[in-house]
Formats: C-alpha cells, structure tokens, sequence
C-alpha cells in the first residue's frame, strides 16, 4: 500500500542543489498523518518536491505541538533549506519557526497560521468554510429550524470554523443552536456524541461538523436513528462527498483545497529560495462549498 | 496488668475477656493453642490493633495505644511472628526504619547507623553481609534484623512472638543469651512459643490461654510439661510422636533414588528414599535443605540431576513435572509460597488438584469440591468459621494447616514437608505426626526437613544430615540421637 | 452464631466493591432520568448499550489481564489494527465478512499471546511489552492503510455494527453479553479461573502447587488480543470502515471500567459483572451528560469529579 | 567466602536493571552515531537533551510515585494546566514571571495533594484518582482558556524554556538537572526518600515501625504535581504560550523512561538515574529516528520494537 510516508530524496544528479553543492532539502512537518486530507497534501509535496529534484523529510507531529518542535529541531539538524509547517497550534510553533529561521531556513506555513518570522502563510480561508456551510443549511432549512454544532479540538483553524458558522445562523435568528458538543474530529467518538444528541433533542433539524471525519460518525448515527436530521460539515473529504451525492441526510460540505496550498506554499518557498525578496505575507486560498448539484467529480 | 481484654474480628471473637499480670523484669510466657489468640493479644499491647472491649496499664498508669510508635515511646517493643521486614531495603535500613539517625544538616548519617548497627548485631554474634537487600538473607537471618531493629531502641518491654520458630541451635542459644542480658538489664520479656522445652528452660511464668479465654498463670518452676500440655489443650498428651512400626512392611522398596543435585546452593547430593519411610533431613540454618527439595522438584534450577522414580528415570525442569511424577513439596514459608492470602481455605486447599474436581467439559465440580475441602478441615482440625474465610485472617498454626490439606490431598505418593510443623501448637503438632505416619504406613514416602531435633529423631526412619550443601551423613532413625546428628551437622565426619 | 455469620456476610456483600459501584450506578441513573425525561426512553437505553458495548468488551479481557496483576495498554491500537485488517481482507482480498473477522480476531489473538510471551517468559513488565505494542500496532494500522480509512465494505457486514436482534437489541449489545458470560464461565467454573486469581494473589505459591503460571499469564493477554479483535469488528462495522486511529486512549477507559467494578489494580480480587458495571457506570455518565447538554470542556471536570466522587462515597460506606 | 561475596556484588551490579539501560543506551548511541553524522554534534546532544527535558522531569516525580507503588495518570493535563494557568497570570493578571510560575507550581502542588488525599486517606486506587484528575485538570485548562491558547507572554519569560545558561546549556536541561538531583538526595540522603522505598516494598512493616505511611503516601503525590508544574512552566515558555491541550499521553512517556530505568512498577525497588537514563533512551530513539529520516509510520513500529527489543536483551544478559 501507499504509505504516504516520507522517502530520502530520489537524489536525481541535476537535481536542485544549494550554495555548498548540496542537494536541496526540503522538510514538512505535519500537525498530523491520519486523516486523507493530510495525506492528499503530503502526495502533492512529494511530487512537487521530485519535480525540482529536492530531497524530502517529513514529521507527524501526532497533534503535539512539542513533539512537532522537536521534530524540527531535527530537521535543522539534518540541514533543510526549506520548511514547510504545518502546525498543530499556531502560538505553539513559534520556538520552532524562530529556531528554523535562526539557522536560516525559509519558512512557509501551510493550512494553519503560525507565530514567528514566517516567510509566508498559506491557508484555507477558514472562517468563510464554516460561513459557507452555515449559509446553506440556513437556506435548506428556509431559515427556520434548531441546529447543534460539534465540535473539535480546539485550534485556531477549527475554533474559526465555529465562529463562521455561528455568524452565518446569526443572520437568521428562526434559527437556534441547540446544543454543542465534542466529537473530537473522530469518526468513533463524533458517533457517540451524535447519538446522544439526537437523544437529547428530538426535535433537531441540522448538525454542523467542523471537519468531515466527525461528519461521517454523525452520518451513521443520524442514517441508525432513522430521524431526518440534515449535516453540514467542512473538507471535501472523499467519503464525504459520496454520501453528499447519495442524497442521504450528508446535504453540504465546504471543501479545502490542500494539495494546491501545498503547492502554493512550496512555490512560494522556492521563489524565496531563489532570491525573492518580496513575497506575500499571507495567501489565503479559496474554499468551495459542496452540495448535491456541484460534488460531483470533486476529489482533493 | 491487663483487664477485661475482648477483641473482635468479623466472624471471629479472638479474646475473650482476658485479665491478668505481668511482672517488671520478669520472662513472662504465653502458651496456648494455634488460634488461642497469643498473637492479638501481643498486637494490642503493642499498639497495632485496638481492643473491642478493656483496658490496660503500665507501671500502674492506664495506657492506650493509637499506634505502634506510641507504644515504642512508651518502651513496648514487639518481635512480630510474620516478619515486618521491607525486602529491598539492606539491613541497616530496615533496623533505623522511622528512626533514622541525621547529621547537623539534617542528611541521614549512614556511616554512624551502620556502626551502630553493627554493634548491635555484634550483640547478637550474628555475621553476615548488612549491605545486601534482606530479601536475600536466609529466614534465619531476617530473624536477626527483626531482633536488632526491637534491641536497638530503649525499651521496657519486649515481646517475642514465637522468635526461634526459623532459629536452630546456635542461634537459639544466642537468642536466650540475649533475653538473660536483657533480662538482667530490667527489660521485661513476653515471650510466646510452642516449644514447651524454652519456655521451661527461660521463663519465670507463663499464662496459659484457651480459645481466646485465659486460663491461668504459673511459675515455671513449679508445673511440668505435662501439666502445661493438659492446660493448653484441656487434655492430657502422653507421647506426641506416634509409635514407628518396627517392621517395616516395604523396606525394600526403593521409590524415589536422585543422583547428584548440584547447583549454586547445594552439591553433589544423592540418596534415595524407600516407599512408606519417612526421611528427616537435619541441618543447620543455611545447610541448603530448603535448596536441596526445591532443586529436586524443579522449583529451582539444578545444573545436575539425576531422578528415577521406581527406578525409571524421570525429567522434572518445574513443579508441574513433579507433581506429574507424583511428588510434591510442602514450601516452609505458608506466607509466600503457600498461600493465596486473599483466596478463601476453600480455594487455597482445592487449587493444585482443580483439574481432578473438573468434569470432561473443565467445568469445576463444586460439590466435590465442598466435600474434600470440609473433610480436610475436619481431618486436621482447622479452626475457622467457615471455608470461605481467606486465608489470611487464619492464625498462623492454623494457616500452615491449610497448607498441608492442600498438598495431602494431590494424592502424591513423595511428599516432601520443609518444616511442617513451624510455629505448629502441640495439639496440632500430634495430629500432624499422626497423619504423617499414617501417610507412610499407606506406602506414601516422606522427606521431611526440620529444624526440631526432637521432632527429626522421634519421626524420622532414616535421617539425612547436611552441611554446607552437601550430604554428611545418612543414620538409621533409631540409632540418630541428638549429639551424632549435632556432630554431623556441624560438619563432623564418621565417628 | 451461624445466623450472626449469615447476617454479617450479607451486610459484607453489600459493602463488596462491585455492589458500590452498582450503588452509584443506580443513584445516576435516578438523576439522570429526574433531569432528563429522555434518559430511560427504550432508544436511549439501547443507545446506551451499544456505546457501552466496545468499552465493555476490551475491559473484558483487561479483567482477565488485570486479575493476574498485570495491565494491557495495548488494546485500543490492536483493536484498530484488527479492525483495519477485517476491512482490508473484505475490500482488497475480497473475503467474505465471516472470514474476515476471523482473521481479525486471530490475529488480535497472535499479537496478544506476542505481549503475553514478553511478559510471561521473558519477565519483561506488561506496562512496558504493552506499550510497546501499542506503538508498534498503531504504526502497523497505519501503514498497512496508508492513513487513511479503509472504507467501501460489503452492506451485509454492518449487521455486527448496527444491526439489531429480534429488531431491538443492538447487535454490539449482543455480542458484549456474550462475552461477558463465556468471560464469567472462564472466570468462575473453570481451573483456568481459578489460576488467574490465584496468580494475582501469590504468583510463587501458584508455581509451588504445581501449575503452569507462565502459560497462564500468557494466556490472559491472549485472551485481551481477542476481546480487542472482537471490538476492532464491531468497531469497523458501526464505522463502517477501518479506521487506523480509532481506539487512542481506550486503554485508559477499559482500565477505568475494571477498577470502577471493583477489581483490585494489584490483582487476586475482582468480578467480572462489577467490570460490565463499571463500563455501564461510564457510559451513563457521559451519555447523561450528553442529554443535559452540558458543556464538552464541563463535561470532563465534571465526568472526572463524578468517578471519584462516587468511589469515595462507596468507599466510605464501606468503612461504616 | 568474603572475596567471592565482592565478586558477586560486582556482577550483580552489572545485572541491575539500571545497569541495563544504560547498555542498550550507549549501543543506541553508537548506532545513531555511525549511521548519521549528526548525531554526535554540539547542537543535536544539546537538542536531545532540551527535547529530553520535560519527559525528564515528569518522570522525577512518576519514579516517586512508582516507588511507593502507586502510579500518576494526570501528569500530563496537569501540565497543561499549571502552563495555562502560569500563562494566565502573566497575561491577564499581568503577574511578573517568576511570581506566575510560583503560582502555578504552587497550584500542581495542591491538586498533587489532592491526587495524594485521595489515594493514601480515601484509598482509593490512584489508578482511578489520577485517571479521573486527569479529566478534570484537562477539562479545567480548556474552561480557563475557552479552548484557545493563551499568548502574549512577556519576552523575558522565553528564557526558561528557550534560553541557554553560559550560552550553550539549554535552560531546561539545567532545570531537569536540578530536579534530578534534587530527587536524588531527597530519595537517598534524607528519611523521607527511605519511608518511601520502605512503603513499596512492604507497607504493613513501614506502618507497623510508627511511621506516618499515609502522610508519606500523599506526599509522593504532591511531589510529581510540583514537577508536573515545573514542566507546565518549560512547556509554556517553548511554545510562548498557554497551550490547554499540551501534554496528551505524557503519562505513558513519563511511565516508560520509569519502568525502563529499572524502577519496579510494583514499587519498593529503582534508582532516579535509571529513570534519567530511561528518558534519555527514549529521546535519543526519536531523535536518532528522526535523524535518520525514518517514516513517521515507520518510526512508531519501530520505537516499539526497539525499546522491547532492547528490554529483551538486557533480561537475557542479565539471567547468564
Ligand atoms: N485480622 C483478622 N481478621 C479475622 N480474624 C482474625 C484476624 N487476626 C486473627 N484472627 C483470628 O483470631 C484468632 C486468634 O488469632 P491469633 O493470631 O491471635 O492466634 P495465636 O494464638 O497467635 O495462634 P498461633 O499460635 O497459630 O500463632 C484466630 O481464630 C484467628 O483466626
Ligand atoms: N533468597 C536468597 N538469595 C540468596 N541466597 C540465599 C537465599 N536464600 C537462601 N540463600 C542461601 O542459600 C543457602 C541455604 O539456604 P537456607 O538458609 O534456606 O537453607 P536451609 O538449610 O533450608 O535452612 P532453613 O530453611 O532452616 O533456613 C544459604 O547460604 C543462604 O544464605
Ligand atoms: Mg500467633
Ligand atoms: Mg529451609
């Protein structure tokens, strides 16, 4: 099988090379390496990356934000020219940044902000993902109805999502947000707590998620209940988008666009390797929202 | 001076109302039965339980006891009968344990509590090496610490609790050497043991206790044995070793022949074992009897051994061999390799022969099971209210009875006993002969190791002596008396 | 004197550690069905039941574990690797479901008897083997999926997850009795029983009577690769795919359920029913908490006070 | 007889467990060292160690509690707490750094205590104490900081987790070296440290010798909150902020480097150094790892294998 893992470089002769002759080195650190949307973003480095000869080290960071410090540290170690940060909590990354830029690597984050002198960030826009979903429930619902939000693990990305979420049912005061609780981002536990919503509410309309994977636990929760509860969710992930197509209870999802932040970040880096002085501070990539008519055909 | 003394457990009432005296610097007895309730007595005094019901007092003024340590302050010192040692701390950490000596900066003074230490053991003429964890000293020397850790503090009353049921010889002399020097230095001594022949050899008077009832209190010097045998057991006690058959009816059968054990604690050691004889086995502490049987039946490693069973050569590497072979080792320390303390008599004494109470699904027979397990307890009259008490709230007699059920019942036919009938009262001490003899009179073969030259010479059809690991000498039980096996066992060759 | 002793050991049973847990599970019940009208609805209950289900299942064979002394921290990854090999022998080995959870659960059963080996024969500590494994388990899991889950199984497999028996008792449910009554046989009619306690209690007095103790210790946590393979299908099924990352942390709940039901952390004492209690005790925590919709961050202050308010509470009952 | 005494004390030294570790460590060292060339460097040795530091130090306070016989599942959210906490006083409160850490310090302390109360008075398995603490501690980090991380830490706090004594040091490795001999004379040169070897190896006798078992028991507690504040406090000055969510299974980390340095989980038996020693082992496996560019996936199948693999091997020297 694909391990999606980390390979030392395919070491071509005419590969990119820096000031000491050395081969280019580039290093990614991922806040975590479980989830297809990592993985999709991880493939499309490892080509971009083969695609300029340079070689690739990467990191699962496991959601622990020390252990993704040190996992740079070692990086720096192994002498990178460039890092590619995906960071588990964007304050939390700081040491690592200013630890990468003091020994002169260029830094791009990638997905989530992160403190410290970054060369570049790249990311979805985040608060529009959660904006976007809570627009078209509200419309589905005709601006009626008692929704519930499930959580996650609280980082900036996600807790952005909410917010967008929130100010999106805001504009439509028939609609309520009954209940929120932590699904945690996995499958397992977002189907529990699903449940046990349910339970609790049984006169719920609509279930916001902020990432598919906690979407796709609630799905089967909703689907074994036999309630007519609508989900909303963001990623685009590929399961998620088959059960949008299905014309189940799964109406919308908000889809990211990891691969080309990746690729836009790489990109970025590269100029600044090459001597760019002037980069954009921040690009902020676009999000699109998924339902029944446009899904189809989309993959990440 | 104790009245009214009455201490209860959950099920069990172990004093009853108990008042009498004890002297200033006298050597005060306890005798009783196993369960009698010598033990609990002993712990209130000292502090570790509380009494139900009663009161005592110390020179006169009432006192009472919250803990141990307030009973030290008030100089009563307490000589467990179940060690209160910590196995991985070295010995002069366990005799300074809570007593700790520091320097000015208040960092512990290690180099002055080893020389003190030392001093003590010194008192003790005990020798051995004070930096190595105890749990890797013999019992005997466990004993030593225990004594040093009780010695080294101020005290006015001391109390052993059955001190030389691990002790032989030598270290038992000492032991009475050290209560005359404590005795003359004013300490006031409570001392409880089964061996009758101590307690008339140190005592001034000893208190007699029944069923958790007292009985009555007397100068040494004026009853016998036999009148001290008939106040514990309300019965007379004419000759605690049954009659040896003087013929034997299998005398030649040779069952059990080993050939060279040999491993780090024991060398070269053969001999062989007849079908219905029973084999003592004499030594001194440390002679390497205990590492003899474990080799043999596997539950140490041995570098070389030799069994035939019925002359046919039989392989034991574990216990589970052995037992397969149909011998079994009876360990000498119910505590730790006896009992399951947290497991009821029931379970403790059904537990190696399960798979015989087992019907073809393994479903466990539980009726059977009921009715071996009451019988045992009728056999060997352990006291308890019920098989289903755990083995730990069992005196300590009566708990090594528990042991012994559960090994006669595997229907071995070589069992092998170390030291059986420690801290075993003298009622039950005749039983247990009796179901030894009987035992071998069914053709069962008996090695028994004891540390009770009485009891070795006056059970024993052959005796095999040790010293230092090896072989010295193999006598006929009824040639053996006590100054050869001595002569043997202290490393002398043929007379 | 017989009627006192008679009295006295029921008013004991009473204060025996599973009978406290029973105690608080039923004091939160009450309350919750007080404050919540939901909580005793026949869906709630079984929805109960079913989340209980995973839970109760590893703290089966974490009993087993346990009783003997020693600990399976391996058990949430084993059942996630278990879980994705099931999905993988169905989706890319195209076996039929039956078949692949008996690999599932065989192989649960090989990487259990692996840490029982470790343990067992070479005296390496459980925590230390179990650790171990579960890294080496969870790299497995995710290298054999590449990261992601594993998803596409036939329809039919979804019974064991989702699916209910005489249409009302969830399947999960089901199987969670079973095992927990093989486990009670196992535990209480059977030497094999008898031994695990006993090896808790005093491993070396075990040895002496003559019994194989290491195979024993072995075989426990062969017994927890088993159970956690059992979980790993129920798992896959409700998810309806293999997940590489399900199960982080279950250890510490299954654990959690053992001792809730009142078997001693060191060993020789416990019941299995006191186990299913503690996982039933659990379960209704958070599932009530849920219905009250109390905060998520709230939940575990207070999920947390709960557990050792209600031991403390048992326990001091259980002095007086 | 007293030479060959020597002899075998010597051999047997060899055999500790300790001893052990630190075999596998240096052949550890060894491999790293000829298979990356950075790994010997300056820089690397001292990122080890700072990456060391934190596991380092809540494993001081986990061999305190081991030793006694007891365990510590809350380290970790109490962690994250006390940083949060240490975070919140600066920012919000605007306390000056050391006044903030003393605070935090001061609060690990008190739930520490609190860990102890429960276990050693209520006795109530720490098992279940500290599982459930570590909900609750949890659950309060991410109350006090409404889920997000607190930044904003004045300049001057950054020392303490990412600054250098004479240049080079890296400050935690000081602090980890302070602790560390801190708890070495504590645990060899001062009574307390014997009562608390003495309670693990037979508590009864401890009890019995008149001392304060229970205090002694509560202490050990208090004294793994203390380095679990201390740790919050490195924790929140190398992420330069309050991170609620720090810290998620480093209770098994801390657990490992303990069992690995030879400290018996039983209690009674350990040494501080082989818990220095079982940290460091396991940091220079994921940095030798990391070095070598082995796959994430890779790396945790590994580390398993290895570290049980290593354990192995020393169990098998040590029986010859
Ligand atoms: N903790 C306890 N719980 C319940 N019963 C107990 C407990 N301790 C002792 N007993 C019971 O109290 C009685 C007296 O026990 P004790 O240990 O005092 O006897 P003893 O005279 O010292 O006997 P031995 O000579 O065998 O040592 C026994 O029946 C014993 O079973
Ligand atoms: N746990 C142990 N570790 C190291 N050496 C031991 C251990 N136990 C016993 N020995 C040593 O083995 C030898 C014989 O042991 P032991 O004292 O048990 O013999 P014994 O003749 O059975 O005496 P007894 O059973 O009366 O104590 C002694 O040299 C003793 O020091
Ligand atoms: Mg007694
Ligand atoms: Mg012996």
């Amino acid at each position: 099988s694909d391990s999606g893992a980390s390979n030392n470089g395919e070491g071509s002769e005419d590969g990119e090379t820096n000031a000491s002759g050395k081969q280019l080195k580039i290093g990614m650190s991922f806040q975590e390496m479980n989830n297809p949307y990592f993985i999709s973003m991880n493939e499309a480095f490892q080509e971009a990356a083969k695609s300029v000869g340079a070689e690739t080290i990467i990191a699962d960071a496991q959601h622990d934000v020390t252990k993704q410090i040190n996992d740079i540290d070692d990086m720096i170690q192994q002498g990178i020219d460039i890092l590619i940060i995906n960071p588990a909590d964007s304050e939390g990354a700081q040491a690592a940044v200013q630890a990468a830029h003091d020994a002169g690597v260029i830094v791009v984050a990638v997905d989530a902000q992160a403190e410290g002198p970054l060369d570049s960030f790249v990311g979805s826009k985040n608060y529009d993902a959660g904006y976007l979903a809570g627009q078209q429930m509200a419309e589905d619902l005709g601006g009626e109805g008692k929704v519930a939000i499930l959580d996650g693990i609280p980082v900036v990305p996600i807790l952005e999502r909410v917010e967008g979420f929130k100010d999106a049912i805001s504009e439509h005061p028939g609609i309520e947000i009954v209940d929120i609780q932590n699904g945690r981002q996995d499958r397992a536990e977002a189907m529990s707590v699903t449940e046990n919503m349910l339970q609790a509410n049984s006169d719920l309309d609509a279930i916001f998620s902020v990432n598919d994977e906690g979407a796709l636990g609630s799905l089967g929760a909703v689907e074994a209940s036999g309630k007519d509860v609508w989900i909303y969710s963001v990623d685009g992930h590929p399961e998620a988008v088959e059960a949008i197509l299905s014309d189940g209870p799964f109406k919308a999802t908000t889809a990211q666009f990891p691969r080309d932040q990746v690729r836009v970040g790489l990109g970025i880096a590269l100029a600044k390797y090459w001597g760019a002085e002037i980069v954009p501070d921040e690009i902020p990539i676009d999000v699109k929202l998924l339902n029944k008519e446009n899904a189809e055909g989309f993959t990440w | 001076m104790m009245k009214n003394i009455t201490k209860s457990f959950p099920g069990v009432t172990a004093l009853k109302g108990v008042s009498f005296n004890i002297r200033r610097g006298e050597v005060h007895a306890i005798v009783g039965e196993n369960g009698a309730g010598k033990s609990t007595l002993m712990k209130i005094l000292s502090g570790v339980y509380q009494p139900t019901s009663g009161e005592f007092f110390l020179d006169g003024r009432k006192v009472s006891f919250k803990d141990p340590k307030e009973a030290q302050l008030s100089g009563i010192s307490i000589i467990h009968q179940e060690f209160s040692l910590i196995p991985y701390l070295n010995s002069v950490e366990n005799i300074y344990l809570g007593r700790e000596i520091r320097k000015a900066n208040g960092l512990l003074d290690k180099k002055k509590m080893r020389e003190k230490a030392e001093e003590t053991l010194k008192r003790l003429n005990a020798d051995f090496d004070l930096n190595k964890p105890i749990a890797h000293l013999s019992v005997a020397n466990q004993q030593f610490i225990e004594i040093a850790k009780a010695i080294s503090i101020d005290t006015k009353v001391l109390i052993f609790d059955e001190p030389t049921a691990s002790l032989t010889g030598n270290e038992i002399n000492n032991l009475f050497k050290l209560i005359e020097t404590l005795k003359a230095d004013g300490v006031t001594i409570i001392y409880i043991s089964h061996h009758l022949d101590e307690i008339i050899h140190i005592c001034d008077r000893l208190t007699v206790l029944r069923d958790g009832e007292y009985v009555d209190t007397k100068d040494v010097a004026k009853c016998t044995k036999q009148e001290i045998v008939k106040m514990m057991v309300g019965r007379e006690i004419i000759n605690v070793f049954p009659e040896r058959p003087s013929h034997h009816q299998f005398r030649n059968e040779i069952r059990l022949q080993v050939k060279k054990i040999t491993n780090s604690n024991v060398s070269d050691i053969s001999f062989d074992l007849k079908k219905g004889e029973i084999l003592g086995v004499a030594g001194l502490v440390g002679s390497g009897r205990t590492e003899m049987v474990r080799a043999l039946v596997g539950a140490d490693p041995a570098e070389e051994k030799e069994v035939y069973i019925n002359g046919e050569k039989a392989t034991i590497k574990n216990p589970t061999d052995a037992l397969s072979h149909g011998i079994c080792l009876i360990p000498e320390s119910r505590k730790t390799q006896g009992l399951i303390l947290d497991m009821s008599i029931k379970k403790n004494i059904s537990l190696p022969i399960l798979n015989e109470l087992s019907n073809r699904l393994k479903i466990i027979n539980r009726k059977r099971e009921n009715n071996i397990v009451n019988k045992s307890i009728k056999d060997l009259l352990i006291k308890t209210p019920s098989s289903m008490q755990k083995a730990k709230n069992l005196s300590g007699g009566n708990q090594q009875k528990v042991v012994l059920a559960k090994w006669i019942n595997t229907d071995s036919n070589i069992l092998i006993f170390d030291e059986p009938t420690r801290g075993i009262d003298i009622g039950a001490k005749e039983e247990i002969y009796r179901l030894m003899r009987d035992l071998a009179d069914d053709g069962i073969s008996i090695i028994m190791i004891s540390s009770e030259l009485p009891e070795v010479l006056g059970m024993s059809d052959r005796v095999l002596v040790m010293y230092k690991g090896r072989v010295q000498a193999m006598l006929d039980g009824k040639e053996a008396t006590q100054e050869k096996v001595m002569h043997y066992a202290t490393g002398g060759v043929n007379q | 004197m017989n009627g006192l002793t008679m009295k006295r050991n029921y008013k004991e049973m009473f204060k025996t550690p599973e009978m406290l847990t029973l105690i608080g599970f039923f004091v939160l019940c009450i309350i919750f069905s007080v404050v919540s009208e939901e909580f005793l609805s026949l869906t709630n209950v079984s929805n109960i039941i079913r989340q209980v289900s995973i839970n109760g299942i590893l703290a089966v064979g974490m009993t087993f574990v346990i009783l003997t002394g020693g600990i399976d921290l391996s058990v949430g990854s084993v059942m996630a690797l278990t879980g994705t090999i099931m999905a993988g022998m169905m989706i890319n080995v195209g076996l039929p479901p039956f078949a692949a959870v008996l690999v599932g659960i065989i192989l649960g059963a090989v990487i259990g008897y692996i840490n029982g080996a470790f343990t067992a024969y070479a005296r390496i500590p459980a925590i230390i083997v179990t650790l171990a494994m579960m890294e080496i388990a969870r790299g497995a899991a995710l290298l054999y999926t590449g990261g992601y889950p594993l998803s596409g199984l036939p329809a039919s497999y979804s019974f064991i997850g989702q699916g209910y028996l005489f249409g009302v008792i969830p399947m999960p449910a089901v199987i969670m009795i079973i095992v927990f009554v093989v486990a009670y046989i196992i535990l209480n009619h059977l030497p094999l029983g008898r031994y695990i306690y006993a090896i808790g209690g005093n491993e070396e007095a075990v040895r002496l009577s003559g019994i194989k103790v290491k195979r024993i210790k072995a075989s426990v946590y062969l017994i927890s690769g088993i159970t956690a393979g059992i979980a790993g299908a129920i798992m896959s099924s409700r998810l309806s795919s293999g997940q590489p990352m399900a199960g982080e942390g279950y250890e510490l709940d299954a654990i959690a359920a053992v001792v809730l039901g009142g078997t001693s952390i060191a060993g020789g004492r416990g019941h299995i029913f006191g186990t299913l209690l503690g996982a039933l005790l659990l379960g209704v925590l958070s599932n009530g908490l849920n219905l009250l919709g109390v905060s998520p961050y709230v939940q575990r202050v207070l999920k947390g006070a709960i557990i050792i308010g209600a031991i403390y509470y048992s326990s001091i009952r259980q002095k007086d």
